[in-house]
């Protein structure tokens, strides 16, 4: 894999792409694993009638259902009026949906707490989150509205989003980046000493 | 099973000269006041309508880089061309013989004099023509280019500096780690976050509650999941040793099945293979919120005292760590994902910072070879740090070399 | 006020009341202050500019997923050019799209009972081909669209008389585009507006926003629109508190509030350190 | 109001509810939504798993190839009776269920780790350490002096975070200071990058609100 990034050649090119595309077949193998995990997890727990063992019903019917449900309509299970789509549209994105807008008031619960200036750092944390927050909304611009045009809220959040967070942003991603490459090299190497590199 | 990189790498080497890519065009034949008169056989339904000039000195590059399967073709507009509704677009033909038959491969807007065919056959020879269309009909180049042929490389010429900058690294790593066997045990600084994870799995065990371990949200090819999975095995072996419980509740299969491995040989190492449950690990579901919906429901009924979250975070980073904070759990999170870490440093306890994800795995087990590779990276960071520094020097002085070398595709 | 109380708040309070903030606005809209930034005014000024009755392309490539930030300037905009009696042909260009614009349209076109499809308006649908299609509209729009969304025939000049206006992408002194992402703005400029010289304004989500702004340095686009913010000052260039401004007054008083519950932290936090001297 | 007769519109909508109430406490509704969400979510990567990977990548290329006049000819994208042996080596992974054979599985994963090591590796050099670097080298000076000063600071915030991930050398003397000030760019960095994410986050909340109250209850 890694020769084919530098060598576009067919002889090389060819198998890397035949390999990626065994991973993602054997990837897609694993998923009757995990089912198969769900369902004896859930089962065990109705069995010994453990706490919340009806809700492990639901979760084994919903699951059983789905899957019954798409393997049945065949190819075409993505068409508009299949029994897929109404479980996709009417169940699955609107409860995603909504796990995705409780962070709007997590994010409240959490500023109320952590940005407490104990330290130089933490003053920097706050100060930051107050200026590029506010500096998004008209709210922002209005309240900061009588200050030359550099001075005002909008104007500095951009300018802390384009120096000082990008630099920062760019030496994690610099950072990782060689933690990858580092994290790579030992397991291809096998020496990242465990079941991993396929030694016990 | 090992992978033999070093083999591969000398294998990269192996470099032969790409081939000279372009080829001259032969001349246009005719000059624009003959074509004009050509092709009025062809399309007599505008009778005020002159069909157009013929454009002209087409000409092809193999596409560089690649594994011989593009072609640029460019060509010299027609003179009527010149937005004045007499030319409405091109059509490029193609043909194995100079003589045709011709088949139709693309076609352009007027003004564009350019195409790449990507429908070509690696070493083989084409005929190309291009055809200029418009209201008053169609009007064939007077000549044929050709034979055009797509090759393959052997190196990607626009990707030297990455190779150099793994090259270095890998030399970095195996020395440092050659290094680190013959006995001198390179020295690391403390990651306060990595102690933490120690420490919170003692207090679960004082307060005789179970340990909660997410090995992040992402398939096993982000490789931050591999990092977490590994890092998971040190937390099992320790959370065996106290004889403290671990629930591992994972997205993927595959990452599933690793991380069932990992607690299993985390509780072998510290010779408890018979206290494994195996529901500790369990598959929850791939889809995001979903995961996240079954882990808070874990942190508020089973009320695990540490929650450890290493590897791929990404919107529910804070939605976890808010959560479980109101349980009152000590937190320990880590991940690579630059827009995910404010939330987890403003919500945990300890946060291990990008890079330090990686090196977790090396620091906890401690194992020389390990620490050579942190080592080895830590010198590559001095050389890109000074790759920067002369860099903006050199630019500062108008000399763009480096950064055009540095330029990859 | 008792702030030893705050400090053990229960965050169930914060849930409460960030909830009434965002949920107020959006029943009764309060008006934050607004200003009309330039590129807004622009893409107000440009469609003011067009002359009365003229034809107008407008392309609206997005999905259900853009929905709180494209649907309501997508509203305003059909408002600005039926109030100047203009005829407006919509072209689709994102796979998932055609049912959401069919139905921001005919809600919108409930408050002009004197417009009919096919004279006034027509939706043409979805097509496939992304750029390959706009390069198509230039040899002919009917070309591109042999039908509209109901399926007419847009060569059949009775049931949609409209099209006997249109011919390419000269028949239109205007071309609207509101975009998510690609195929979107940056494809209309390159292959069309550029080309064509056709006069463009665009309105896009917050996030691909920056990405627009050299085109609107360069005169390309001759207005632009960013996220809600954007709909919510095209909303107040045009006269209305339409469904932007409501989500607008919420987004604002909402980061008001993030912002108010930092600087609590900090009194408390302030309180107890005096307090714990003392 | 205009309350909506939809059936399904009515599910989202009481399902919408169940989640929200999570925020007051865990309770029996929210429990039933989260075990309902997991069930079929898991159950749709199930199913989109099957036939976007397995039927289209797998089975229908493996049927096509055994009336194909060269079975074993592969070329990029078209690999004919090879695909067998990711076949194989997915079938290797229900080993796992019957213990004594599991270890064989251990193939198939060491297959899918080595492709991803291998690719993320290189992936990684390049994007986010050489393409990062080269956009980094700026010239320091351009004339005008706020605009350099702003590109002096990004430089130094940039080398100075860079040796906060410094692991070898104890965090003293100049190192101590360089790593200090890069702690400073860090943090403005992620109160601003906190900043930066409550617009889309309120934003999303405002979607659902609307969902409530215009599909739902048919208030315009």
């Amino acid at each position: 894999m890694i020769l084919s990034f530098f060598v576009p050649h067919q002889f090389v090119s060819v198998p890397a792409d035949f390999l990626q595309q065994c991973a993602i077949i054997v990837v897609a193998f694993g998923y009757v694993l995990g089912g198969a995990n769900t369902l004896r997890v859930n089962f065990d727990g109705i069995y010994k009638r453990q706490p919340g063992w009806p809700y492990k019903i639901v979760l084994v019917v919903a699951l059983v259902g789905t899957v019954a449900a798409g393997i049945a309509e065949g190819r075409n299970w993505q068409d508009e009026r299949t029994l897929s789509m109404w479980i996709y549209n009417r169940l699955y994105s609107p409860m995603q949906a909504t796990m995705f807008a409780l962070l709007a008031f997590f994010i409240a619960s959490a500023a109320f707490r952590a940005f407490r200036v104990r330290t130089v750092e933490a003053g920097l944390l706050a100060a930051a989150a107050l200026i590029v927050m506010l500096g998004r909304v008209p709210v922002g611009n209005w309240m900061t509205g009588f200050l030359p045009h550099w001075a005002q809220l909008g104007a500095i959040q951009d300018w802390i989003m384009n120096y000082p967070q990008n630099a920062a942003k760019r030496a994690i991603l610099m950072g990782a980046a060689l933690g990858v490459m580092a994290t790579g090299l030992r397991v291809i190497l096998g020496i990242e000493r465990s079941y991993l590199s396929g030694e016990d | 099973m090992r992978f033999a990189v070093p083999v591969l790498l000398a294998v990269a080497f192996a470099v032969r000269p790409a081939p000279a890519s372009a080829a001259p065009a032969r001349p246009a034949a005719a000059p624009a006041t003959t074509a004009a008169a050509a092709p009025t056989t062809t399309a007599p339904a505008a009778p005020t309508v002159n069909a157009p000039a013929p454009a002209s000195g087409l000409t092809w590059a193999d596409v560089a880089n690649d594994a011989g399967r593009a072609v640029t073709l460019t060509w010299k507009l027609s003179p009527d061309d010149n937005g004045t509704g007499l030319v409405s677009g091109y059509e490029i033909e193609r043909s194995l013989s100079p003589g045709g038959p011709w088949q139709l491969v693309d076609s352009t807007l007027f003004s564009i004099n350019t195409r790449t065919d990507q429908s070509v056959v690696r070493n083989t020879d084409y005929f190309y023509r291009v055809t200029t269309v418009g209201p008053g009909g169609r009007t064939p180049a007077l000549s044929v280019t050709g034979p055009v042929r797509a090759t393959s490389q052997w190196i990607n010429q626009t990707r030297w500096s990455v190779l150099v900058f793994m090259v270095l690294f890998f030399g970095f790593v195996l020395y440092f780690m050659a290094s680190a066997q013959s006995g001198r045990k390179p020295f690391v600084r403390r990651i306060a976050g990595i102690d933490a994870i120690e420490e919170a799995i003692g207090r679960a065990t004082e307060m005789g509650r179970s340990v909660l371990y997410i090995p992040g949200v992402q398939d096993i090819d982000d490789i931050q999941t591999v990092a977490g999975l590994v890092i998971l095995e040190s937390v099992a072996k320790i959370a065996a040793r106290y004889e403290t419980p671990i629930t591992v509740p994972v997205s993927y299969p595959i990452p599933y099945t690793i991380a069932e491995e990992m607690v299993k040989s985390g509780y072998l190492n510290a010779g408890k293979p018979d206290r494994y449950d195996p529901n500790s690990v369990r598959f929850v579901s791939p889809e995001q919120f979903a995961y996240v919906a079954a882990i808070t429901g874990i942190m508020l009924r089973d009320k695990p005292a540490a929650h450890i979250f290493m590897g791929s975070f990404y919107a529910e980073s804070l939605m976890l760590a808010e959560t479980g904070f109101a349980t009152g759990a000590i937190q320990v999170a880590g991940t690579a994902n630059v827009h995910q870490l404010p939330f987890f440093v403003v919500a945990c306890d300890y946060t291990l910072l990008g890079e330090e994800l990686y090196a977790a795995s090396a620091y906890l087990s401690g194992e020389p070879k390990l620490v050579g590779s942190l080592k080895g990276a830590d010198l590559l960071k001095v050389a890109v740090i000074l790759v920067i520094l002369v860099g903006c020097v050199l630019e500062t002085l108008n000399l763009h070399g480096l950064s055009i070398w540095m330029n990859t595709q | 006020m008792n702030l030893s109380s705050l400090e053990k708040l229960d965050r169930r309070w914060l849930f409460l009341l960030m909830g009434l903030l965002v949920l107020g606005p959006l029943i009764a809209p309060i008006g934050c202050p607004l200003v009309v930034t330039p590129p807004v005014q622009g893409f107000y000024d440009a469609i003011a500019k067009v002359p009365n009755g003229s034809t107008i392309l407008m392309s609206c490539d997005y999905d259900p997923a853009s929905r709180p930030e494209l649907v309501p300037m997508t509203k305003t905009a059909i408002h600005q050019l039926m109030d100047k009696d203009c005829k407006v042909v919509v072209t689709v260009l994102w796979n998932g799209g055609p049912g959401i614009v069919d139905q921001t349209w005919r809600e919108s076109m409930r408050d002009y009972p004197n417009k009919r499809y096919g004279v006034d308006w027509v939706n043409l649908g979805y097509k496939a081909g992304n750029e390959a299609v706009m390069v198509l509209m230039g040899q002919g729009v009917a070309n591109a669209f042999p039908v509209d969304y109901t399926n007419h025939s847009t060569a059949d000049l009775v049931a949609l008389p409209i099209m006997a206006r249109v011919r390419d992408y000269s028949s239109f002194p205007l071309l609207v585009n509101i975009s998510a992402g690609y195929p979107g703005t940056k494809e209309w400029v390159q292959q069309v507006q550029s080309r064509f010289h056709l006069p463009m304004v665009s309105g896009c989500t917050a996030v691909s926003a920056p990405e627009y702004y050299p085109y609107l340095q360069s005169g390309q686009l001759r207005g632009l629109l960013g996220g809600m913010a954007g709909a919510a000052e095209y909303e107040k260039a045009y006269g209305v508190k339409g469904a932007a401004t409501k989500g607008m007054d919420a987004q604002s008083l909402a980061h008001c509030f993030v912002a108010l519950c930092i600087l609590l932290g900090n009194v408390v936090q302030a309180r107890k350190r005096t307090g714990g001297e003392a | 109001m205009n309350v909506t007769h939809d059936f399904g519109l009515w599910v989202a909508a009481l399902l919408t509810l169940c989640i929200f109430s999570f925020l007051y406490r865990d309770n029996p509704l929210y429990k039933f939504a989260e075990h309902l969400f997991v069930g079929v979510s898991a159950g749709y990567y199930i199913v989109l798993n099957f036939w976007t990977v397995i039927v289209t990548n797998l089975w229908d290329p493996l049927v096509h190839a055994t009336r194909a006049p060269h079975p074993l000819s592969a070329q990029l994208g078209d690999y004919r009776l090879w695909l067998l042996i990711p076949g194989a080596l997915g079938v290797l992974l229900f080993t796992r269920l019957f213990g004594k054979i599991g270890w064989l599985s251990r193939w198939s994963l060491a297959v899918i780790i080595g492709v991803y090591a291998g690719l993320k590796t290189t992936g990684f050099a390049q994007s986010d350490l050489v393409a990062q670097a080269q956009a980094s080298l700026q010239p320091l000076w351009n004339g005008h002096v706020w605009q350099s000063v702003s590109v002096i600071l990004f430089t130094i915030g940039l080398i100075t975070s860079l040796l906060f991930f410094f692991f070898s050398r104890e965090h003293k003397g100049a190192l101590g200071v360089a790593s200090k000030i890069g702690v400073y760019f860090l943090m403005v960095s992620f109160g601003a990058g906190y900043g930066y994410t409550v617009m889309s986050r309120i934003s999303l909340l405002i979607g659902r609100f609307q969902f409530l109250l215009e599909d739902w209850l048919g208030m315009k």
